[in-house]
């Protein structure tokens, strides 16, 4: 009983400073990563790639459907 | 073969003939009445988790294929034609899908490719609090190890229950202690749903009516940037930190960046919706077909069962708790009613929080901010995962 | 290698060179023939099929996959390398989806996902024209066991063609005659296709006009609870009386349950969609694969072709005349236009009652009272599949 | 021929003889169900919960989905 | 086990420890560095194919999963439990999808879903810009075998990425020269996204002003007919004249007739996007699993990136010099830059020659007539990789 | 060196012959389909049987939820 109790403790210090020193980690490379992102937002700003990136979400396999639509309609407009 | 040859023949099939098995010389007591009764007795209990699932609405979509295979599962077929035997249609799936590990992680991805991990980037100490909540793990594991006589990777398989997170329960008892993959599971989801049952008396007794009324300023934006960068910052760290979590957060990870990134719209959405969906109806088919009643009607599913509320409850506690905590250290207080949503059990516990929190003020909308602790929650339990995995194998 | 070597081992790969194979020392008369031309025969047969799906519309869901997969299967290739031998694409998924009885039976949860018994429900008694129905299996099995010589569990697979049901047939001749596989499909979903041409003339001939004109009076409203009831309900008769159907009948009551629990529509609407359609795919294709001039141009064929109709025939007797059998004991009288629907078929065989119903009287609406029957053919179907594949096996 | 008869018929009967037994017991059954349901709806009318369910049908993953969406409205409503 | 056994166990599994491996006492020098370094090398190459997917949006549907993939399988983990290995989860993913072949052509059908012939079908010389195009496979082929000492399988798999077409590059590698999957993968799908890049110079190179302006005539109306016959022609020509191309060739013409043939649409619409989304994300990430050190961290796979844009602009030139070989012979002129659109890489390079014309000529709308040499640019790389399949294997 | 030459110039003249070969023979097909496509839509007007197919595109399995909706429609409009 008491080697068990020695071992589940052990496992739970373990497992729980594992877990808090994973999220510790975390939050200062959050706060890290917020301070080098705002930088390169102000350096460059988001807005323009951003709405490239939206008109260029249709991928190169809609496309191919965008071109065969536009052909229909580029026929049909005949 | 004449007609009676025949009839004798399907008659010997029917489940009427085989319902009820003979006894077996070797077996006394409640085990020869188990081996006897057991199929009947749970195709009852799985009649019963369909009316959970369907009634009450307990986690339907894990619920309703779990008791379903179950149902099919117990069918009394001839020995080597079981649905869940190994060339059963039960079987094959759970084979493929479960034993190795790829439906809970395909899961995960979807998972990861819903979840918006913003209010947890706004507000970054809120991560804290889904640390703590993974108390409810160490707990239930340190009881389930001491108290009540489970080897380490099956009180490990239980005390995951705690994470309040199906996939990643599946997945680690699949790899520690897939005999008990059946209750695990049954209570994992059940609990899951039981959260705006169990939570709230715990969060009440443990908070003031002063606390309860914090009300927590608003989050800042969070820039398309930094969702992009953060499934990867995570991933990173866990392979720095943490190989053996690697699987289920790269999994989370890979979802949440086809979401975050913009350029992968079908794939992300393929994710969350039809890959999702067909994983879901197999996961749980086959996780049901593992609920034998040589498995599931033991002594063992009882403890289970209690182990899973207070690994529940524990974990409740812990969030609500290293709230107050963090509070006696920093100058702009949080709503320890925020705690509990660490628990993950997205976003019901975040959905608690904010409930309990609108009774308290009704000017109080916590819900973002319960966001950022339910989130961090699905991360601390995949790394408590990743934890007994390396320790418990 | 130079060119002319090159040139020469290219050559030799080519159709051209093995369209037509050499000739079997062993082999003579129309064997031998068969043996030499029997690939490009095959092709034109496929392109037949194809034609039949495209054009004429006969079943195009699953015939243009099949055909396709038959003439995939039938390219000449260097022996190894074939595309429906144990390495090729085709033959890969044969064995991981139809030889595994997986196929089928995903097919079998989409439909009930897509079935409505709540036309059987309201109206039980037509639930004996679906059985009646079934005798088109068991005359064309007697016919094919002591006429033409198959063995008992060859004339069972061929007999459940008269079930009008694809994934059933399919599921049965895995289990009992993988080598019939290819004819026995194709006749199962052609003969579906012709449904509005092979009963009319049946259906008239056995009905008089006065008979014909039967109005049946409206239905009643069949509540949730019931519909949510009754796939648990045949499940658990399933279970008592014939286990041997569980597969089957657990797969539809799974797919209908998701359906009518209002719980799960994101798992019922993958069921209906992206996931059968997704298995129809690949279940055709490789049905298609077992299209191979050895098992499909033999005199065999031509007897399941034709026993196929016989079967439907009998299939659509048997409900008309169990309706007049009904109509002399009971006071409420029903259209014994209905009972053709009992062959399954769902919903093309319902449409021709109601069709041929309107030619006899404008005024009389039987398609949801077809309904009825028609889905408990499905039923009788899976039921008679569970009686054959407990006895035959 | 005889032999061949024999065995057909017999599995023809105990077919048929199945699939009518297992309809006749459903029908029996389907009869006893709609009985107890009615009687179920009389006390326990339908409506409310079938109201709620078809509320409630939004799956937890939807809801996630659901609270991000709420979440993104919220922000720009500011 | 105390804490400081567990900690020291966990600790031995992190990454810190692992990411850089002993040294090999049997290596030396730079073999030594990558085995010891490799790793963390491969994570940062896998971080910049991220970048450049999600921010250059090169192919993000591809290259964003094999990044990712390729993440995942350089975490250090222990042995026997990595991602990428037998039992890890893109390990098994690879074997079931990839190793046996089954995801390039599933991918391929959904190509054939999402292509129309009809531009090809109403000008049907502009095939012939299509096959010259594939000039590039054979030249690359050339160079890799005569110059960089590649053996034959693996100089055709490098020959392949000329064909601009990723499935075709991972179907041949993976039969050819599977050690070299990972680097042919990236470069083909890279280049693929660097057509707009690649191709304008040399079109502008090899042309004149007066060239570039050449107006086309409108292409005539293709009716429903010819493009369902279509696929089947090709699968026929392709039966009969290069069986091992049949594989390939045969899921595109499957897809596309699906497409055309118009009774099948839920099957069309599945393949063109359920099924072709989960196969892509599975694709990705088990083609990424082979992006590990030893096999991506060589001078072989700078060579391999070096022949492959070699390859593209040699296909290139193909294709724009027989498109002036062409206007030799014949009176209706076409316009060279559409010969550029013959290497594939569907739809870009068609869009690469509307955009060029219309430099050239604001009034000179290629897209349509540039299609036609685009989509026989897929069938003349399938044709080609069918010849190296059947005489490099 | 000099065998490797000769090798790989055999497999690139077989392969390109290959291609061209094959593309040809498609070129002449696709005239003579074309050819006989266009008779037959003489002969068999395309419009009628079109409209047909497109009208009945619904495939079995979506005719019996369109029943299905069907009778939810006629119990509903009772
Ligand atoms: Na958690
Ligand atoms: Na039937
Ligand atoms: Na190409």
């Amino acid at each position: 009983m008491n080697e068990l109790l020695t071992q589940g403790l052990a496992i739970m210090f373990i497992g729980m400073g594992t877990v808090f020193a994973f999220l510790c980690i975390m939050i200062v490379a959050m706060h890290a990563m917020s301070g080098v992102v705002a930088k390169l937002n102000k350096l460059f700003p988001e807005v323009v790639p951003q709405a490239a990136g939206v008109k260029k979400v249709v991928s190169s396999a809609d496309d191919e459907v965008a071109v065969a639509i536009a052909a229909a309609i580029f026929k049909r407009g005949k | 073969m004449n007609i009676a040859e025949g009839l004798t023949a399907l008659w010997n099939t029917t489940g009427l003939m085989n319902i009820i098995l003979p006894a077996d010389p070797n077996l006394k007591g409640f085990e020869q009445i188990l081996h006897m009764h057991g199929q009947w007795m749970m195709i009852l209990i799985c009649l019963f988790l369909l009316w959970l699932g369907i009634k009450k609405q307990f986690e339907p979509l894990l619920l309703v294929p779990i008791a379903f295979g179950g149902l099919l599962s117990n069918i009394p077929m001839p020995p080597g034609e079981a649905i869940a035997g190994p060339t059963g249609f039960l079987g094959i799936i759970f084979e493929a899908g479960i034993h190795k590990g790829l439906f809970p992680l395909i899961i995960f991805m979807g998972v990861g490719a819903m979840t918006d991990f913003g209010p947890l980037i706004a507000n970054p100490k809120t991560a804290l609090l889904g640390g703590a909540a993974q108390f409810g793990i160490f707990g239930a594991l340190l009881m389930a190890y001491c108290m009540f006589g489970f080897t380490m990777p099956e009180a490990a398989s239980i005390g995951i229950i705690g994470g309040a997170d199906g996939p990643t329960s599946i997945y680690v008892t699949t790899k520690l202690a897939e005999n008990l993959l059946g209750p695990i599971a049954v209570a994992a989801y059940s609990y899951m749903a039981l959260v705006p049952v169990i939570q709230p008396p715990i969060m009440k007794l443990l908070t003031t009516e002063a606390e309860r009324k914090i009300q927590m300023t608003q989050l800042r934006d969070v820039s398309k940037r930094e969702k992009i960068v953060f499934p990867l910052m995570i991933l990173i760290l866990c392979v720095i930190l943490l190989p053996s979590a690697c699987p289920l957060l790269g999994a989370l990870c890979f979802g949440n960046l086809c979401k975050e990134c913009g350029v992968v719209e079908r794939l992300s959405d393929t994710m969350q919706n039809a890959l999702i969906n067909i994983v879901t109806i197999f996961l749980g088919l086959s996780v049901g077909s593992k609920l034998s009643a040589s498995q599931f009607l033991t002594v063992q599913t009882l403890f289970i069962l209690l182990l899973g509320i207070i690994a529940f409850s524990l974990a409740t506690a812990g969030g609500v708790i290293m709230a107050k905590i963090m509070n006696m250290f920093s100058k702009t207080k949080i709503n320890p009613l925020i705690g509990s949503a660490g628990v993950s059990a997205v976003p019901m516990a975040a959905r608690v929080s904010n409930k309990v929190g609108l009774e308290a003020n009704p000017q109080n909308f916590l819900l973002m901010h319960a966001m950022g602790p339910n989130v961090s929650g699905v991360i601390g339990s995949a790394v408590a995962a990743g934890v007994l995995l390396a320790l418990c194998h």
